[in-house]
């Protein structure tokens, strides 16, 4: 019994980081152990977990993305735009979502044809996107012109719980039975362990990558549409920051930043630990500055200890 | 070697096919370096210097420093050695802008700051300030509040942006002391920065409202999109009509928030106008007239009142 | 005192590891002049052993004299100023500096500021090169020279530390003949300057032509410490294996049948050039060459790995066109790579997972893959080819050598297929594990596989195959009948001192 | 050995955007381009990014990388301005210190922790940047001592200060990593750490040194900013990492360790400065210079890796070649 405890700790650190996160929360705030909370906390990190979703996959195969969060402006534009322009809730939501596969497309497209750096590759089409998101805005705020629209953001199903959170929990779970049960999933954590190996074993490589670009691309196109829903608007860098803290929560969450080794159930948990820190700082009125110490220690805590875990882990 | 030259080729062809974007010659040159672009007061700066530059005939050449006080600076000295006629920098550290703004004026180029001033060092090397004051706008802002809560004693949560920009502080600032020449006994309870988002404001106020499930009676959010996010907060929790949100800008869904009683009240500021007024000021500069050390846009305190008056200058 | 005690004395060295006791009590001594084999099949603990003379590990138990002296190694930098020289079997250079900054990693020259002297450096780099019979620029970053010649820099490192002692593990697994000849002579030139080597091999004919002793090692103990002259490869062997050992696997021969795998001219800009070659069923078809001589190549056109240009490939009569590994596995051709931890296996999966990656279309269902048939299918795959492993969910990277390899030919077994191509099919494999592979090959190839078999083993290629093709820059230059096989014949032809005009292959027998 | 020259430059894909960019901004913006003041003021803008890169430069020749420059660029000057009125150059020693304390945390986290770089210089960027926030309360900082201006604003005949020393840390730091066994030593961890390892080079010791003149760079380079604008702000550095990445790259540095030449980065920068610069001669507006230069840097990055893949069968097919 004692073994399959310390086993589980080993293994899953983060875990336990959330539950004393949560434990402590209660303890200290009276308000914050309610389920009003909970759900509140799951509705404002929803858009973050859809895009770490895609990141997460990505981060599987050894690959990553720096350009979602330019993508999540560019989508939300796209689709207010178009329906600026009379068009109606499914096109406008389809011109979204094309919008966020379209760079992905490129992504993958540049990163597969040339073998560059997918770092350099993402951090230059980020900047793309930006540009283009600002030719297109003009640096104005656009508003949706269709109600039924923001319910994606704002509406709850049967009044308890935010669709974008069960958006986000169904793509989570789904995702991880695609990654675990089929042969698609399978094949890109041989891609993330060893992409020479993967080819060998007859594993389409780049059409896999490719398709992870597209996806992820989709996850932030996604999360685009969420967001201007939520705020009813959208703006250029409407979701700036973002390709940080989804690579944060993906890593928090145990997803190696080298491939091979993560899931989409994980990154909930990392999502998780940064929505319950943020929502307790706020609950107990620490001052900002001191809200980015705790949080950079808190991720320092978590990834060392995963760090000198893993030791244990290989000797066990 | 023959795909090194066909680089070679490549990149000479790219440039080439960038440059058509200069300027035309026009009668005199304004050299403007933003704060940050991609604030929707900009583009209606933008806007009313775009539209009073084409009846002065005066050439308009932005900058943006991305909120890079050190891109500012480097940006000022661009336009030193383009030699442009008038620089105008909307600056994004009051301390940071006084060294290459007194560059400027060794050079014999005259400075106008707009929409944020510099530092008092830095004064005596400009023209004129061009803008509102966002002192001025939290002033505005204070006294509605007073207007409305009188001097009983009330709670107030303030919605900030980046952490340490001046607008935010100064706006804070202005608040506070239409309470103090009040006397009113208001109680800042929380005070977040969020970024001047409406995404991360409608987050922060949702914890908020999690924390101060009762008590919360005014909010002041620096910024229009933030108390738009603020409000949309309030609405999912189920607070409408119980607590009064205020904002700065005068945006367009701020105003009709106002009208349909979402929102409290707002102060008016008048970018576009900004705008106009530096592309005058630096044409009578250019024609070496004498103008006034302060050219102010006038804020105008924006409620469910007066908001018909005001409907169509809101952007 | 110095006369009496020896070069290098371990003491009773014990090495625990968490949960594996890696050595036991182990006694090994070298002197001065000696040239010491030290053989054991893999996981005897020779690489522990030497890790720990070479300060990468330190020993639980025992003591370390060097000429009498008791000495500790802590880190590697310590065992290098006492003048303990080890080449490792995986290179391990710089692939981004020059020839001659590897050979002088961290002790490069200097000149009176204390500022490397890269002129001096190269001069010295050059002498050493020289030494090892070696021509390459020492200039160069080390990425760009071959396989053998790093082995070589390897070496010459070594060399030039002036140790007193140098190990050499495995230094001729990536060496043709010439090269290793050259480096038996360095040896020979070192031991006259009377410095103790220690010779790790699996090449049990080396040994007797260079060592002058001989210590074996089965499970972390030393088991026999010999004179060369007074034992026999049959010695070595029982001491390595415990157990009598037919001596060397001896081919049955089978029925040979139609072709199944036809070559036609096949190019590949560079490095190949109109290669023309059939392979029929039941055969097993040597591939031989000097490592360079497009053999790897030759395989990774035929899986679809490296485009060609020019020609075709039949199959079954019927040709077929293929582009990536998974329309060759279609194909039902199956390639075991040569480097096994880098292409062959995912070192970080478990056992099942390696074995069942070609074939997991058999287990869906639903769309999902069903465990517990895949769980089921590897442990057949496990228990038909004795894979050694606690379960089939250890990780790859675990196992040895020889268990590794056994599961890359089940991954590929897995997948039915009709032409096996295997690269260098026991590099790195210890005796025991050699034979059995052997045997299992003979075994496919009795039940009607093609296998088409790259080795630059000379026994391994002269006792398995049924012809030979041999490789010479990028041609085949012959096919050799069994008839004709001999060292000598495929020698002059790999080396191309023999050429013949080209000539179609003919059907065998 | 002109030939050899000419040859170098047209492996070097850097040196001809830098050349292609001078060219074409000399030939359609002469007058304003090719003027003193103008290219006074790229030197000195340019000297800024120039330490960021570098540290850069160094962490990724071990094989690392550190996110937290930026951050560490911003806290060293408010440190630089706070801390002056109690002397100035010990303001600045304190904030060039804590530069390398940060370094060598980030070293330390790396090396004991088990941490990969990313992760932890992405952890330390907003720990420092919490620090820096509760250090300044927000506000900028105002200068006390004018003659402190000298090393960023300043000149020595017509070449601006900060270039020079920056150029004398960029000088320094090529002897370091080109001609000493440290900086030999860098280089072979990056290239294959168990290799150096086996040579007897202290691996861990070695990149927190890396870190720790990363650390002093970015440092560095708070302390010019702060002395070049008299004053310290909490915008300071905000995404400079991104494009002092960038630079490094363009300059021959690369993520998997082991390559990173000092003065390619420099030259990344300078093309970097003079793209931007050019540009706004020109009057590109904003939202398309951000485009350009997202398009320039993936075009480099592009070409960058299909040359070097190129390279790389080249040399293949010459080891072919070459057997007897």
């Amino acid at each position: 019994m004692l073994q399959t405890v310390g086993k589980f700790i080993i293994n899953y650190p983060s875990i336990i980081i959330l539950v004393f996160l949560i434990s402590l929360g209660a303890f200290i705030s009276p308000v914050f152990f309610t389920s009003r909370n909970f759900v509140n906390i799951l509705w404002s990190v929803s858009v973050l977990g859809i895009i770490a979703v895609g990141q997460t996959v990505l981060l599987i195969t050894g690959n990553f993305d720096m350009s979602v969060a330019y993508i999540v402006g560019l989508s939300g534009i796209t689709t207010v735009m178009l329906q600026i322009n009379g068009a109606n809730l499914i096109t406008s939501v389809a011109g979204g979502l094309a919008a966020g596969v379209i760079i992905g497309f490129l992504n993958g497209l540049i990163i597969i044809r040339t073998n560059a750096n997918a770092f350099l590759v993402t951090l230059g089409t980020s900047a793309l996107v930006y540009s283009i998101n600002l030719i297109l805005t003009q640096s104005k705020t656009w508003y949706a012109q269709i109600d039924a629209f923001l319910i994606l953001g704002r509406g709850k199903f049967y009044g308890t719980i935010h669709y974008s959170v069960i958006i986000f929990l169904t793509m989570a779970i789904f995702v991880q039975i695609i990654l675990r049960r089929t042969i698609f999933g399978r094949s890109l954590y041989i891609i993330g362990h060893n992409p020479k190996a993967a080819k060998y074993s007859g594993i389409q490589v780049n059409r896999l990558k490719f398709g992870v670009y597209l996806f992820c691309g989709f996850c932030a196109g996604l999360a685009g549409l969420v967001m201007t829903a939520r705020t009813g608007s959208t703006v250029a860098n409407a979701g700036v920051g973002l390709e940080f803290d989804s690579l944060i929560v993906s890593v928090l969450g145990g997803t190696s930043l080298f491939g091979g080794k993560g899931g989409t159930i994980r990154t909930i948990i990392g999502i998780l630990i940064l929505g319950v820190i943020s929502n307790l700082l706020i609950l107990l009125n620490i001052q900002y500055e001191a809200q980015q110490i705790a949080k950079g220690v808190v991720f320092l805590t978590v990834v060392c200890a995963d760090g000198i875990l893993e030791k244990k882990r290989r000797s066990s | 070697m023959k795909k090194n030259l066909l680089f070679l080729l490549f990149c000479l062809a790219f440039m080439a096919l960038v440059m058509p974007v200069s300027a035309e010659e026009g009668t005199f040159d304004i050299c403007v370096v933003h704060n940050s672009a991609d604030h929707p007061s900009i583009t209606a700066i933008v806007q009313g210097m775009n539209d009073e530059a084409a009846i002065f005939g005066a050439n308009v050449t932005y900058f943006d420093p991305a909120a890079d006080p050190q891109k500012q600076a480097s940006m000022i000295e661009d336009c030193i050695a383009r030699q442009a006629d008038v620089i105008v920098v909307n600056c994004v550290d009051p301390t940071a802008a006084v060294a290459p703004i007194k560059k400027a004026f060794e050079a014999g180029i005259p400075v106008l700051t707009q929409n944020a001033d510099v530092a008092p060092e830095g004064k005596e090397f400009t023209y004129a300030f061009v803008g509102s004051q966002s002192i001025d706008q939290g002033y505005a802002v204070g006294k509605m509040m007073v207007e409305k809560f009188g001097d009983k004693e009330a709670k107030v949560v303030i919605i900030g942006g980046n952490p340490g920009q001046t607008d935010y502080v100064n706006r804070v600032a202005g608040a506070e002391m239409a309470w103090a020449e009040a006397n009113a006994p208001y109680e800042i309870i929380s005070d977040q920065p969020a970024g001047w988002s409406k995404d991360k404001a409608l987050t922060l106020m949702t914890d908020l409202l999690t924390r101060f499930p009762t008590g919360i009676d005014m909010v002041y959010a620096v910024d229009d999109p933030m108390a738009i996010g603020v409000i949309e907060a309030i609405k999912a929790a189920g607070y409408e009509g119980e607590i009064a949100v205020y904002g700065t800008n005068g945006n367009v869904d701020a105003c009709e928030a106002i009208k349909n009683g979402d929102m409290a009240g707002t102060a008016l500021q008048m970018s576009y106008l900004v705008g106009v007024y530096a592309v005058r000021a630096a044409y009578d500069i250019n024609q070496g007239r004498l103008i006034s050390e302060e050219i102010l846009a006038p804020t105008a305190p924006i409620t469910i009142d007066n908001i018909d008056e005001w409907s169509d200058m809101c952007w | 005192m110095s006369e009496s005690s020896p070069l290098l004395w371990m003491k009773g060295i014990t090495k625990v590891f968490p949960g594996v006791r890696a050595l036991y009590q182990v006694d090994f001594q070298l002197e001065e002049g000696e040239v010491r084999a030290l053989v054991g099949e893999n996981g005897a603990g020779k690489s522990t052993l030497i890790k720990i003379l070479s300060g990468v590990y330190q020993p639980t138990e025992g003591e370390i004299f060097l000429n009498g002296k008791k000495t500790v190694i802590d880190h590697p930098s310590d065992a290098r100023k006492m003048g303990i020289a080890p080449v490792h079997q995986e290179v391990n250079l710089e692939p981004y500096l020059s020839v001659a900054e590897n050979i002088f990693l961290d002790r490069q020259p200097t000149n009176r500021f204390g500022l490397i002297d890269y002129k001096k450096m190269e001069v010295d780099a050059s002498f050493w090169l020289d030494q090892m019979g070696i021509s390459i620029n020492p200039g160069m970053p080390l990425g760009m020279v071959s396989i053998a010649e790093k082995q070589m820099v390897a070496i010459a490192q070594a060399v030039s530390l002036d140790a007193k002692i140098i190990v050499f593990d495995e230094p001729t697994s990536s060496l043709t003949q010439k090269e290793a000849e050259n480096l038996f002579t360095v040896i020979r030139k070192l031991r006259e300057k009377k410095i103790g080597i220690i010779y790790i091999s699996h090449r049990l004919e080396e040994i007797f032509r260079i060592c002058t002793t001989l210590t074996v090692m089965r499970d972390g103990q030393v088991t026999g410490n010999e004179k060369i002259e007074n034992v026999t490869t049959e010695d070595i062997i029982r001491m390595m294996v415990g157990r009598e050992l037919k001596d060397m696997f001896h081919r049955k021969r089978c029925y040979v049948g139609d072709p199944v795998l036809e070559i036609k001219g096949l190019s590949v800009k560079g490095i190949l050039n109109d290669i023309d070659l059939v392979l029929h069923k039941g055969e097993i078809l040597g591939l031989s060459g000097l490592v360079g001589s497009g053999r790897t190549e030759l395989a990774r056109a035929i899986f679809g790995d490296l485009p060609y240009q020019k020609g075709e490939i039949l199959l079954n009569g019927e040709k077929i066109n293929v582009h990536h590994p998974s329309e060759s596995i279609q194909n039902g051709i199956a390639l075991i790579p040569e480097d096994r931890k880098e292409i062959g296996l995912v070192l970080k999966q478990s056992v099942m997972k390696n074995i069942s990656v070609t074939v997991l279309k058999k287990f869906l269902k639903f769309g999902f893959v069903d465990e517990k048939k895949e769980r089921k299918f590897a442990s057949e795959y496990i228990r038909q080819l004795a894979i050694k492993t606690p379960s089939p969910d250890q990780e790859a990277q675990f196992l040895s050598g020889g268990n590794q390899q056994r599961i890359v030919i089940a991954k590929w077994l897995a997948t039915n297929p009709k032409v096996l191509i295997i690269d260098e099919p026991t590099r790195g494999i210890d005796v025991g594990a050699k034979s059995e592979i052997h045997e299992l090959l003979d075994q496919l190839a009795c039940k009607g596989m093609a296998i088409l078999m790259i080795s630059s083993e000379l026994p391994e290629i002269l006792t398995m195959s049924d012809r030979v093709a041999v490789m010479y820059q990028g041609r085949i230059c012959e096919i050799v009948y069994r008839k004709d096989f001999s060292e000598e014949v495929i020698v002059s032809f790999a080396t191309g001192q023999k050429i013949r005009p080209l000539q179609k292959d003919v059907v065998v027998c | 050995m002109i030939r050899k020259i000419f040859h170098f430059i047209l492996q070097q894909n850097i040196i001809i955007l830098f050349l292609s960019l001078f060219i074409v901004f000399g030939i359609f913006k002469g007058d304003l381009f090719l003027n003193g003041i103008n290219l006074h003021n790229i030197a000195r803008q340019i000297s800024f990014d120039i330490p960021l890169a570098l540290a850069l430069t160094t962490v990724l020749i071990v094989g690392g990388i550190d996110l937290s420059i930026g951050s560490v660029l911003s806290m060293s000057a408010a440190l630089t301005m706070g801390i002056q009125p109690t002397g100035t150059y010990f303001a600045v020693l304190i904030a060039l210190l804590f530069g390398i304390l940060i370094g060598f945390l980030n070293g330390i986290l790396i090396t004991k922790g088990k941490v990969v770089p990313f992760i932890t210089t992405l952890g330390t960027m907003t720990l420092v940047k919490g620090i820096m926030l509760t250090y300044t309360k927000q506000l900028s900082i105002a200068g006390k001592d004018e003659s402190f201006t000298f090393w960023g604003d300043g000149s020595i005949g017509v070449v601006p200060t900060p270039i020079i020393v920056v150029l004398i840390v960029a000088l320094i730091l090529y002897i370091v990593l080109k001609y000493t066994k440290f900086g030999r030593n860098l280089y072979a961890i990056g290239g294959n750490p168990e290799s150096a390892y086996i040579a007897g080079i202290d691996v861990e010791k070695n990149k927190v040194f890396a870190f720790m003149i990363s650390g002093f760079l970015a440092a560095l380079s708070g302390v010019l900013l702060a002395s070049r604008l008299n004053s310290s702000t909490t915008q300071l550095g905000l995404d400079s990492t991104n494009w002092a990445i960038a630079a490094a790259i363009m300059g021959g540095a690369s993520m998997a360790g082991g390559r990173g030449k000092v003065f390619g980065t420099v030259i990344g920068v300078a093309s970097l400065g003079i793209l931007i610069n050019g540009m706004n001669l020109i009057g590109v507006f904003t939202y398309y210079q951000i485009g350009i230069r997202a398009l320039i840097l993936i075009i480099v990055v592009a070409v960058d890796a299909v040359t070097a893949t190129r390279i790389r069968e080249n040399l293949q097919l010459q080891a072919y070649g070459k057997r007897d």
